[in-house]
């Protein structure tokens, strides 16, 4: 079976950014996502060991080159400087490349 | 009795000591903690045996009570905040968005304080008007929608002169742009709007509320046990984590500054003190002063990160979690609630003329 | 009191209410919500519950009179599923699969509705027959198999079909093949029946009648403050939640089409009312005759979700769960349930010789 | 410390669907996985808001390249039109391949 | 009544019934399961009511008296964990780590085995002294102090040896390398005596007792019903948990060896028995001799790989988790209870001075 | 928006070895993580169904090239022997480098 290459966007913030990435997504027409909850440590200090709002969530989103500049450019842009929050992009390969665009 | 001697007895019950007990259990890194499943629980449990509590109680008294004590509460919890806000802007020098976050922190209610606040009451053998609880109810989501409110104001009020600035300098034709984001803006503010009045805590309680006034005593008995019987214990078992999270934040509250430090324990002492001399004039029993008073005297954090890290991402969580759990909570529930009980019974055993003289003279 | 009078009453029910709250709070997109580690303890800790007060009865009555209304209830239970299936076949025209997961969907039982009933009864004050956990426990896994073993007589015959066509078009010598689907087909069928019996709402049923038929009266004291005392409350709380998945699912309830709509209500109305008649044929009380009807109109919304995905996947789970959890269960704890008893009542106080002449008539 | 070249096959399934994905790793000679509880949004619409058994896991299973082939193949093949299921594949490196043959 | 009849009649009790339920459910391969919030839940809790009920009666019966039990306990504790090693290296020939670790598991005490007793005597109707949960708090971390004491002392010197060895050899002057790894070691046993002290059981079971102790009987109404009432409630829920898991290492039992199952039975009986005579001696109540024998008899699942993993990683956890649990833990509860109950009523009927003969003719 | 590359460290492991990953990865002046408790089956057996402290953790970690060596290094010498655990390394793309530095 052929596999095709597609993107991969993960996204680590704090549970309460989990809603402003998961509209972003939904504005440039991305629909499927996968979340679940986790605890870190990064600039904004440890964060997972007290109240259920400060956790982390990580956010995994398998979209297409071509909607990856502008999904990451917007969530750098409005989240960046208020949230906890890392993002990585890397390189994967899907059976049904169509789900994803 | 003195009010050394309420405070000393307030500290020498199982919900405080075991609330201490969770902030040496932080203090000296134990691995102690209550799992979430059962922290996230309690809140709720709380809020539904509060809301059915008062609503069985308002099936005896109806509503009419009720109406002068929310609506003086309403504008008082506002007057507050906005009090708040001058103070933290002027004084404390907070940028705008720490300054409208803390003014609603503090001028929103704590849900697990009230809990507190009902059994110490309990613990002390004396009642308080079930309608306060409808009170709780109201004021939960107000400060903040006011904050919002202002805060939105605020920006909006920026990126308009920020837009003409840009417009003037530039004479290009982006017009739509400025517009186009304070409409975003208007809609953030409609849906946190929404969010505020459907959040947990206002939706359980409410139900509630509606649900005990609805069954009534006789509806209650076969839940009783879980809904009243329970509580203390649940509180205590609260306290637990609440003290631990607490015992955690301890270091910050050095970084959170001696002005905010003093600003989490002058408010919730003058506000709380404003209510119950308020509600004494208003007629409310010694119980009921105290826990009006406590409503204004309460800050919120659990539900305020939850709103106000949507409503104001520019403020930071850690000055107001820190300083309502941290400093207030504490404060609130050791020496602040005998406090209000003292006073409470003092006033109330003024003749009614003397105090209503006290009132006139002091306005 | 009329059945208007009875549904009206079990409406103002904390119940009922708390499940509506839930419904509610769905409705308007609240994020209230019940934590998933207290959802998923409640249906072990009610059957818990459930099986032992069954069993403590149950050592008071002895065996000999559960064997005719279990062999009944089983009976009713396999002819019902088979019914169910050839309505949805025929008359609603789904395919086989959607036909064979609905029809056991509603040959099952639910221990959540099963629960609720209790403390129905409980609070109208009725008994009834401790041995109707056992017959719980005993049609919680039957409808699945019968469902899971037809579906797979489907599928192996197709599979037969295909081979035998492709084998004469091609004449090629890959025999094997298909035996070894129909095989691999056997193996998950007793897969399926195995996890089925061990599943963890069977497992805890049984395990708690017979330790409630061992410790008896006595031996329950210890703990009777939990599985007794506490069960109403446990409903409650259970049912916020269940409230706010069935509010989700109203949604839903548009998509899955008026004909199931219909058969959603028209089903239990029609199992309940037969296992009415039939319980109290059979001699059974006012409320073991509801618990009876009880059994067979309900629908598992729970337990099915676990084996019809493994069992027959090609079935569509958004129609089974919606109709179960978001119709027929709010239908059958509202409405059904006083209806019944209603039934029961009346039924119960004909002569005797009355009931058998209109049933001899009757049949 | 030299790093080898192997795969890493990451499934996102309904949490009812595990069961057969592990199947399948094990007909393989797979036998380790890790998994996680997650929630998730695709073509199956929300799920991992209501019932336990209507969420999702995540599973990922570090394999050689020449099992990587059979494993998606077999995945795809029983699994993709009956459950809510996303499958993708990445290169990833590990000190000690032989632990994963 | 006869051991037999005792151990009868204790198998058939709701906590050690429920403990077969989840055995044979995790035999049958059943998808029970507590959630685990609930199961990491419930050992804080029994601990606190452990602890509160504790207090409460030292706050009666005052310090002293427990001063001579608490030493005797602690010596015991340690000379037995020495004990232990000696068997397993020299006669079990288990290496230095699994030798260490395993001493050390049953050198501590199990604070859900101590449960178990406690409502075994409640149930038998047996008062036990208050201030056993204060000696159930002091041996906790012993063991385990012991132990990694002495594991650090082992691997030092190794590390002492190799160093030298090597320096001989090679004469390169590398020197540092092995005092900083004995200084790494050293480090780490100051960190894993600091965890075992402020770990969670410790510090809940400290916190209550001083909690109860201050509070009193009085103060301690309010949430009696939830610590005192529900306790034996809580046990079944736990016990459950316990049984599942245990239930799942009964695979691993083969596996450890004949000689470790004869162990994680011999061991128990023996210490039990040594405690049951010394307690007697010592003056301790009929219950409270069954509640000290228990502490010696019993092993630690729950604490014991959270710090041995830490401190003595290379002992492998299946042993020490599989005999503790699988073996020791069942065999406590279900026999050696009432054996050592029965011991304890003998001897505590002998009069006094052939006690006292007995025992001066035994040393 | 340039994305940069940095490397991404997955450890799974027993619960009870997480104080020691993120004691190496603080040795090394690495200070932000992300981690998750997960279920698994590996050469040690199934891992996550039992007691609590009997979990697997997972840990990811986005560090520069530079540090990967040694932090993967000292994990695999301190930690493989005694501890159930299993660690991989693959390439990401980041907005900020100079947040990993
Ligand atoms: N270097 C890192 N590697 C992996 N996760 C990280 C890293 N830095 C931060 N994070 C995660 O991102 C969250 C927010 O990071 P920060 O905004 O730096 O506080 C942290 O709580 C971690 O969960
Ligand atoms: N584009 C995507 N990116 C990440 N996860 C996805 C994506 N699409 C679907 N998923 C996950 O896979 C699950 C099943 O997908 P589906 O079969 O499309 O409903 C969803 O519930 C998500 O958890
Ligand atoms: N091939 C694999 N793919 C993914 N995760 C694995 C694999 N092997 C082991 N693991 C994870 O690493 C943990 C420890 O592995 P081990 O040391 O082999 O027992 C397991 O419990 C799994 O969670
Ligand atoms: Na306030
Ligand atoms: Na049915
Ligand atoms: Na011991």
């Amino acid at each position: 079976m052929k596999l095709y290459d597609v993107k991969l966007l993960s996204v680590t913030c704090e549970i309460l950014a989990q809603k402003n990435v998961i509209e972003i997504l939904g504005k440039h027409q991305v629909s499927g996502y996968t979340v679940w909850e986790a605890e870190g440590n990064g600039d904004k200090g440890i964060r997972g060991k007290g109240l259920q709002n400060e956790k982390n969530v990580k956010i995994e989103v398998i979209l297409p080159q071509n909607k990856l500049q502008d999904v990451t450019e917007e969530i750098a842009r409005t989240l960046f400087s208020d949230y906890a929050i890392v993002l990585y992009v890397s390189d994967v390969k899907v059976l049904r490349p169509e789900k994803f665009d | 009795m003195d009010i050394l001697g309420l405070i000393q007895d307030n500290i020498l019950t199982p919900i405080v000591l075991f609330f201490i007990l969770g902030i040496v259990a932080a203090r000296i890194k134990s691995d102690l903690k209550i799992p979430e499943a059962i922290s996230e629980f309690l809140p709720i449990y709380l809020l539904a045996a509060i809301g059915l509590h008062g609503g069985i109680e308002m099936r005896k008294t109806g509503f009419e009570s009720m109406m002068i004590p929310m609506l003086v509460a309403i504008v008082l919890s506002l007057l507050m905040t906005l009090n708040h806000y001058q103070i933290l802007r002027r004084l404390g020098k907070f940028n705008v968005f720490d300054s409208y976050a803390l003014a609603s922190t503090y001028g929103a209610v704590g849900a697990v304080t009230f809990s507190v606040g009902l059994s110490f009451l309990k613990n002390q053998g004396i009642e308080s008007e079930g309608y306060i609880a409808a009170i709780l109810a109201v004021l939960e989501p107000l400060a903040f929608i006011l904050a919002i409110f202002m805060t939105n104001m605020v920006v909006s009020k920026q990126m308009l002169a920020k837009k003409q600035a840009f417009a003037k300098n530039a004479e290009i034709e982006n017009d739509g742009l400025g517009m186009l984001e304070i409409d975003s803006s208007k809609t953030k503010l409609f849906q946190v709007l929404r969010e505020s009045i459907t959040g947990k805590a206002v939706v359980i309680l409410i139900g509630s509320i509606i649900i005990g006034y609805t069954i009534g005593k006789e509806g209650f008995a076969p839940i009783k046990l879980l809904f009243e019987d329970l509580f203390v214990g649940a509180i205590v078992i609260f306290l637990i984590e609440m003290g631990i999270i607490a015992g955690h934040r301890l270091d910050d509250v050095k970084k959170v500054g001696v002005f905010l430090i003093g600003f989490s324990l002058a408010i919730p002492t003058l506000n709380g003190i404003i209510g119950v001399f308020v509600a004494t004039y208003l007629g409310l029993s010694v119980g009921g002063t105290v826990m009006f008073g406590l409503l204004l005297a309460s800050a919120s954090f659990i539900a305020a990160p939850a709103v106000l890290r949507t409503a104001i991402p520019q403020a930071k969580p850690s000055l107001y979690i820190t300083s309502a759990l941290g400093i207030t909570f504490p404060y609130n529930i050791i020496i602040l609630l005998p406090v209000m009980l003292t006073i409470s019974t003092i006033i109330h055993d003024w003749p009614a003329t003397d105090l209503f003289g006290y009132w006139s003279h002091d306005l």
